[in-house]
């Protein structure tokens, strides 16, 4: 087998250990397969790939964002809040919302030089305050009419599809673009794998980790706005504990946590796996007292299968 | 097939979730059908996809008593039981403006109890208890939680019945979480030491986290401290007196019950669509447990029959 | 001999800065009854830091803490005299508890390095099987603890001090004197800076990987045994919230998450940062709904002050 | 006599590379053995080898007469082999004393604590051999690039008096990073060695491998090619044996040396960095190269960093093409028309992560984009044109930059700076670490680009280079010029002259 050969296979691991996943959840309940299953269960993944979607870039600069889950809560307020007065204008408000807070994240990394670790986890409290003000510390529901006319490309159904697995698919067009057809996305890569080479070489390194938060804000306050039109609500706990696996998702993918190495299919096959673990686990109908242990090993099972070791000189 | 019954909740990880999962258990047996637990960990997204994938799995030929993690969920799962012909059971969380008579017959009631109103009378046991004045700290679950909304709302209500005898020192939310109480509480022993007459927390496992905090200064038992829930730690903390009192909610009677009536309405047994709306939004009894009544309360007859639909019920839910 | 680095002792300047702010608001913020309570509240923190430095300085983390903790808990109020086990071994529970805590930790260590799986996704998965074991275990109920004797470890006091406080003290020597002066010390420096470098010369990467997470283990085990004393039971959220917290200090303190930078003594001084803020927010009477913003905005400020970021050529 | 190690047929491959085809090969007793050849001829490997670090694939390695295969670094080194490193080796985190004796500590262990003083007063000693003055309790991280290489070479050292048996030394580029003095200094040390220690010496420096081994082996594609004693060789003929060609006799293209320049680009008035360098001011011109020389210390790397944007100047001026820039960031230096090729090529030259393309564009990349999107078909054209140009060995444009040997590295780092198009290259020890053959292709470069116009400032790895290629010379003493010299063809100032303006 020549190299390229095996770096191909090497890619493709992640979609195997999808594969085998979903069959073995088959050979249980062969229900799980059915056309419409299979829908459903992606459709309920894209909250969680939206949200790992953009974080991804900023986990391939070799940083991290713990703020997701907070904007992502943030913005569903915002969204609720905003549809009765402002109708569309509302899903540009709660987006905007989502952007400015990686625009902080961004210049809290850049000018104040703090590790993105305590920044982001900073921002997250501010944006959690932030919602808990824009929803008066409630739930707010969204009503069935505003949810028709303003959210249906988010939750609506189009040919048996799920629009969210739409949504989902055009985020991972539009990103993975932008990271493997861009100077953009290939500087994100240069930072992650070796910053200071990327700074002598006269880049404004600041400004490429400046964007990467932004995107990961957005794709956040995207996957609030898609939640809360699922749900059709806003509230300051929406995304409670997706941090976690979104992250999750990203390294399952088989992107490297330290860095430079990475794409946002492989986040979409990282997503898709926890999913199919998680409902698979319901459908095999494993007892709820053992979900959580079954979860763990097989989220570090996974990913000893999925990651690429030949990128990586040291497992940290 | 066999028709599956489920419960799905916030997690196995409290005691009120847990006894609430054994009373669904409990009625499984007694109807001899396979019973399942999901839990939602906290996250609204998986508990409804967990509920889809069972829906799923069975055909919709599944009864699910349900503690939506959070109130809009409510909407989602009822949609997807209707669609599917599963039946449901909502408990505690729903929109007020969700109703089990719109959605005949498939969801078949909503179970709760009355926030504003035990909360009302478990902060007028701590204010007894404190000898009807002085100040008092407030403990709240995660802010836009609805039962921590209702329950500040009854501990305010009662407070500003006392005409300014009893004053709210602080409220601090402590996310139904022990370890935050114990830092709470030990902060506001630096900044009201002595002004502190009592303690109210919107649950018990936060109630015993004040209640430690307490006693490593040496003053539990001094200060009066009341929770809700009726968890084991807290009836037995009542019974040394340190604690003032709280609500028991029977989590076997709605874990069981809200199953029995979801089964019934599939089964047949009863037609909902034909019953009053008393019996489709309904309280539970809710036992103010204190010092006085606690012995009493140990030696009650807590069984029921899960053919008696309602006898347990308080009444109509009533919207604020 | 050097001059001293007055930088280095910055973090401690910022905690004295914060607590002259927060006596300003709340002048009772500085007796003596409340700095031992603010010790108190920090003694579980402590322990779990000293763990937590060590897996950072070699540049790895550790998710697993809530698990462990819970775990240890779990084990601690089963093993004294309690209402839900026959179990009555006193203080001798101590030892196992801690025992269990190293286990997992090998677990952690052994599946990271053999595996080469990523810590951050071995720890995370570990770490819910732990918490799935606890719940599993006593299917959601608490283990209370009622043999008073016992719960004196950290209710009694010593010298006037809680109990609890001298083992955190206690904890932190141990950790200075094996981060100072034993091998395993110089290797976690050695490995989180160059691994490389560090095999090359000889240095057993593997097997000091491993005892890492071990050592980890056994202080995030000790400090499930004090959680169980503290709170007078044992259960599977008896931890919860404690992960981010001790990852917060060790940043805080000015240990840098990719390795080598940093020490044990830094994040004791961590812990008290972040401890002083939380108990701040309460004395200084900040409205619950923006405390998070409060807190996440001070953090930023405290970092700034504190960190020196000199030393960090890359901000990750 | 029987040899103190032997390699018989040995044979190593990495994935896709035979890195050693069946060498044979001998270390006496109190020999020094030079080892020469190419990048990626092999060399590092073959000592890795010996050290420990690497398992042959097939041959067999016999020490004092019997088997030998050593498990791990500390294997080698209880069996008396030890080793110094041709990238850095060396914890910057860790005290001087912890770095020698690293992975060693068992010696200061009491009750499993180590002995801080008593590893310190060690460590004195083994400072002490290679003249090293600081103390050992100072973290690495405070000491400059040289003291660092003599603390490793210390490390090594320590072998000597810890071990009953034979020691062998594997020095594998020790020189590249010293300054002639140092190189002195490591030559009488590696001579006194030799009174019971056996040593291989590996370098690019074909001067110094003679002047210090008894033998020499050359190697190539990873085959022993050649093998002579250093008394009946020259460098001109290990060369030959080197890269299968004849050494040019115009090593530092002199013959394209330009006399003639063009308008004056740079003019620094009076720049200073605290600390570091005072007061520089100089012209320079299109097409002129301005040798700095000075020895470490004297503010010349900083300098080379200061116009590369990575240490802002305290004071002073800089003015491109008579205009003031500011020199705060990178990015302001590349925008004013610098091009910066630093000394640390692995940690700042190259983006390992990146393939060959990425890599050379990473600086022009608005050139090879369009809303941002990257023209890969432009791209790999320019790129290729340049590969074929500069000769550098790689499979293709996407083969990972990690998998080129470091001559090759370089020339792609130099390739990036043309590619963008500076004005003023500032090259800080082009030619470090890599070999003789590919030396010759980055001075016909640095020529080239003369031609085109560049102006260039360079840092040579050697003085002679500095003299081979520059026009004039700045001589920097103390952070502060000491001597200016002019050097045209034929007029060359001669190294004895610099050096005495320089210390
Ligand atoms: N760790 C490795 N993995 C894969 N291939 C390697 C590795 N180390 C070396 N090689 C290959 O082995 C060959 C010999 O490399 P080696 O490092 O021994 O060269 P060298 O003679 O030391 O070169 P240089 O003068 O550049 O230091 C190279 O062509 C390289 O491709
Ligand atoms: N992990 C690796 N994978 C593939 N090739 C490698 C690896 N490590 C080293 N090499 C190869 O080994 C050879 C020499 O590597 P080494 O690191 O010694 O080079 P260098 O120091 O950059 O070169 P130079 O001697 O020119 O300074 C190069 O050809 C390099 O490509
Ligand atoms: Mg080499
Ligand atoms: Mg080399």
């Amino acid at each position: 087998m020549t190299e390229k050969q095996k770096e191909l296979l090497r890619n493709l691991v992640p979609i195997f250990t999808l594969l085998a996943l979903v069959l073995g959840i088959a050979a249980f309940e062969p229900g799980f397969l059915k056309p419409a299953n299979l829908v459903t269960v992606t459709a309920d993944t894209m909250t969680l790939f939206l949200m790992a979607s953009g974080a991804t870039f900023v986990i391939m600069l070799g940083s991290i964002d713990l703020s997701i889950q907070a904007i992502a809560s943030m913005t569903s307020c915002i969204l609720a809040a905003l549809l009765p007065m402002f109708g569309g204008t509302a899903l540009l408000i709660a987006l905007a919302g989502g952007a400015t807070a990686g625009v902080l994240s961004g210049l809290v990394v850049n000018y104040f030089r703090i590790p993105s670790f305590v920044a982001t986890l900073a921002i997250g409290g501010i944006m959690t305050s932030v919602a808990f003000w824009a929803s008066n510390e409630r739930s707010i529901y969204i009503s069935d009419e505003d949810k028709s006319t303003w959210l249906n490309w988010a939750t609506g159904t189009s040919v048996g599809i799920d629009h969210e697995v739409v949504v989902g698919l055009v985020v991972l067009a539009t990103l993975s673009a932008i990271l493997s057809l861009t100077r953009f996305g290939r500087l994100v890569r240069a930072v992650g794998s070796q910053e200071r080479a990327v700074v002598a070489s006269g880049i404004n390194v600041n400004r490429i980790k400046f964007f990467a938060f932004v995107i990961s804000g957005l794709m956040a306050g995207l996957a609030g706005i898609v939640m809360a039109a699922r749900l059709g609500s806003g509230s300051p706990t929406l995304a409670s504990e997706f941090l976690l696996p979104a992250i999750a998702c990203i390294i399952v993918g088989g992107t490297a946590i330290t860095g430079g190495v990475g794409s946002i299919w492989k986040t979409f096959v990282g997503a898709l796996i926890i999913a199919v673990v998680r409902i698979g686990m319901t459908f095999v109908g494993i007892t709820v007292l053992a979900q959580q242990i079954v979860f763990g090993l097989v989220l570090v099972i996974a990913v000893a299968m999925t990651i690429d070791r030949t990128k990586v000189s040291v497992v940290k | 097939d066999d028709m599956t019954l489920a419960i799905s909740m916030r997690s196995l990880s409290n005691p009120y979730h847990a006894t609430f999962a054994r009373g669904g258990e409990e009625f499984a047996k007694s109807v001899g059908l396979p019973f399942e637990v999901l839990v939602t960990e906290g996250n609204s997204e998986k508990g409804l996809a967990d509920i889809r994938a069972l829906i799923a799995r069975t055909g919709g030929n599944v009864c699910i008593n349900v503690d939506p993690n959070d109130s809009p969920d409510a909407a989602t799962i009822v949609e997807e039981a209707e669609g599917a012909g599963a039946y449901v059971v909502t408990q505690w969380n729903k929109p007020d403006d969700l109703h089990p008579w719109d959605h005949n017959p498939n969801y078949v009631a909503h179970m709760s109890f009355s926030g504003v109103g035990t909360s009302k009378e478990i902060t007028n046991a701590l204010i007894d208890a404190m000898g009807g004045e002085g100040g008092i700290v407030a403990i709240g679950g995660i802010l836009s939680n609805v039962p921590a909304i209702e329950r500040k709302l009854g501990m305010e209500q009662a407070v500003a019945d006392t005409d300014g005898k009893v004053q709210i020192l602080d409220f601090q939310p402590a996310d139904w979480n022990e370890t935050k109480a114990f830092e709470i509480m030990q902060a506001w022993l630096t900044r009201y030491g002595d002004e502190i007459k009592g303690v109210w927390a919107a649950n018990d496992s936060m109630g015993i986290g004040a209640l430690e905090a307490l006693r490593q200064e040496g003053k539990a038992g001094s200060v009066p401290v009341t929770g809700i829930d009726g968890t084991e730690a807290a009836l037995s903390a009542i019974e040394a007196g340190e604690m003032a009192g709280t609500v028991a909610w029977d989590p076997m009677w709605t874990g069981g019950m809200g199953l029995s009536l979801c089964h019934a309405a599939a089964t047949g047994a009863i037609d909902v669509a034909a019953e009053p709306h008393e019996h489709r939004e309904f309280y539970g009894t809710g036992i103010v447990v204190t010092p006085a009544n606690i012995a009493d309360f140990r030696t009650r007859d807590a069984s029921f029959d899960y053919n008696d639909y309602w006898a347990k019920s308080t009444g109509q839910i009533q919207y604020q | 001999m050097e001059s001293i680095n007055w930088r280095a002792l910055a973090p401690i300047g910022v905690f004295f800065l914060l607590c002259i702010v927060i006596a300003i608001f709340s002048p009772n913020f500085l007796s003596v009854s409340n700095a031992v309570r603010i010790l108190n509240a920090s003694a579980i923190p402590v322990v779990l830091v000293m763990g937590a430095t060590f897996v950072i300085l070699m540049g790895s983390i550790d998710l697993s803490v809530e698990g462990i903790v819970a775990l240890c808990a779990v084990v601690t109020a089963s093993l004294v005299l309690n209402d839900t086990f026959s179990a009555n071994l006193g203080f001798w529970a101590i030892p196992f508890a801690v025992l269990a805590g190293g286990i997992i930790g090998a677990a952690n260590g052994a599946t990271h390095v053999f595996l080469k799986v990523p810590s951050f996704m071995v720890t995370l998965g570990i770490g819910f099987v732990c918490l799935g074991i606890a719940t599993a275990a006593l299917g959601g109920f608490p283990v209370r603890i009622s043999d008073r004797g016992f719960r004196a470890l950290t209710l009694g006091r010593t010298l006037g001090l809680p109990n609890g406080i001298w083992l955190a003290a206690a904890a932190v020597f141990v950790a200075y004197v094996i981060q100072e002066r034993t091998r395993l010390g110089r290797y976690v420096y050695a490995i989180g800076t160059d691994e490389i470098t560090a095999r090359q010369s000889g240095v057993p990467v593997e097997r000091t990987r491993i005892l890492v997470f071990v050592l980890a283990g056994f202080f995030s085990g000790l400090a499930g045994v004090m959680a169980a004393a503290q709170l007078g039971q044992g259960h599977a959220l008896i931890a919860s919230g404690r992960l981010f917290t001790t990852i917060t200090a060790v940043v805080v303190g000015g240990t840098a998450l990719s390795g080598g930078v940093g020490s044990v003594l830094n994040s004791v001084v961590g812990v008290l940062i972040v401890i002083v803020l939380t108990n701040g927010m309460v004395l200084m009477g900040v409205p619950p709904f923006v405390q998070q913003g409060v807190q996440g905005f001070l953090i930023i400020v405290a970092v700034t002050l504190a960190l020196d970021r000199r030393q960090l050529l890359v901000v990750k | 006599m029987q040899p103190l190690l032997e390699l018989r047929k040995v044979t190593k491959e990495f994935p896709g590379v035979r890195a050693l085809d069946s060498v044979d090969l001998h270390v006496d007793r109190r020999e020094v053995v030079g080892l020469i050849g190419e990048n990626g001829a092999g060399k590092s490997t073959l000592v890795k080898i010996l050290a420990g670090i690497h398992r042959i694939d097939s041959g067999s390695m016999l020490f004092d007469g019997s088997p030998a295969s050593f498990r791990s670094p500390r294997d080698a080194f209880n069996h008396g082999l030890t080793m110094v490193f041709q990238e850095q080796s060396i914890i910057p985190t860790l005290t001087v004393a912890e770095n020698i004796f690293l992975g060693r500590e068992q010696e200061f262990l009491r009750f499993g604590v180590i002995d801080k003083r008593a590893m310190n007063a060690a460590a004195e000693v083994e400072l002490a051999k290679v003249h090293l003055d600081c103390n050992p309790a100072t973290k690495c991280a405070s000491l400059d690039f040289a003291a660092r290489q003599m603390v490793e070479i210390a490390k090594a050292l320590s072998l000597d008096g810890r071990i009953d048996s034979d020691i062998v030394i594997l020095l594998d580029e020790p020189t590249s990073v010293l300054e002639r003095q140092e190189i002195d200094l490591l030559f009488e040390i590696i001579k006194e060695l030799k009174a019971k220690a056996s040593i291989i010496f590996i370098s690019h420096r074909l001067d110094e491998v003679l002047q210090v081994s008894d033998r020499v082996y050359v190697l190539r594609d990873g085959a022993v090619v050649h093998e002579t004693a250093s008394t009946e060789a020259t460098i001109t003929g290990l060369h030959e044996h080197m890269v299968g060609r004849q050494l040019d006799h115009e090593y530092y293209r002199e013959n394209k040396q330009r006399e003639l320049f063009g308008e004056s680009v740079l003019s620094v008035r009076n720049l200073t960095i605290e600390g570091e360098f005072r007061n520089l001011s100089f012209d320079l011109a299109e097409g002129q190269i301005l040798g700095i020389a000075g020895v470490v210390g004297s503010g010349r790397e900083s300098f080379a960093r200061c116009l590369g944007g990575l240490l802002p100047p305290s004071n002073g001026e800089i003015l491109v093409d008579g205009k003031p820039v500011r020199l705060n960031q990178p990015h302001q230096a590349v925008l004013a028309g610098f091009g910066f090729v630093p000394s640390e090529r692995k940690s700042e030259g190259i983006v390992t992560g990146l393939s060959v393309s990425e890599n050379m564009t990473l600086a022009a990349g608005d050139r090879f984009s369009r809303f941002g999107f990257i023209k890969f078909e432009q791209e790999r054209t320019e790129c290729q044109r340049w590969i074929d140009r500069l000769r550098i060995r790689t499979p293709s444009t996407k083969t990972p930059m990690q998998s080129l040997s470091g001559g090759n590295q370089q020339k792609v780092v130099l390739s990036k700076w043309q590619i963008f198009g500076s004005k003023v290259a500032v090259l800080d020890h082009p030619t470090r670490g890599i070999d003789v053959g590919a030396k010759e292709d980055v001075y016909e470069l640095i020529r080239e680009m003369a031609d085109q116009g560049v102006a260039i400032i360079l840092l040579g790895d050697t003085l002679e280079e500095v003299i081979g290629l520059s026009n004039s010379i700045l001589v920097l003493k103390d952070g502060e010029v000491s001597a200016k010299f002019q050097a045209p063809v034929g007029a060359k100032p001669d190294q004895i002259e610099l050096i005495s303006k320089m210390v």
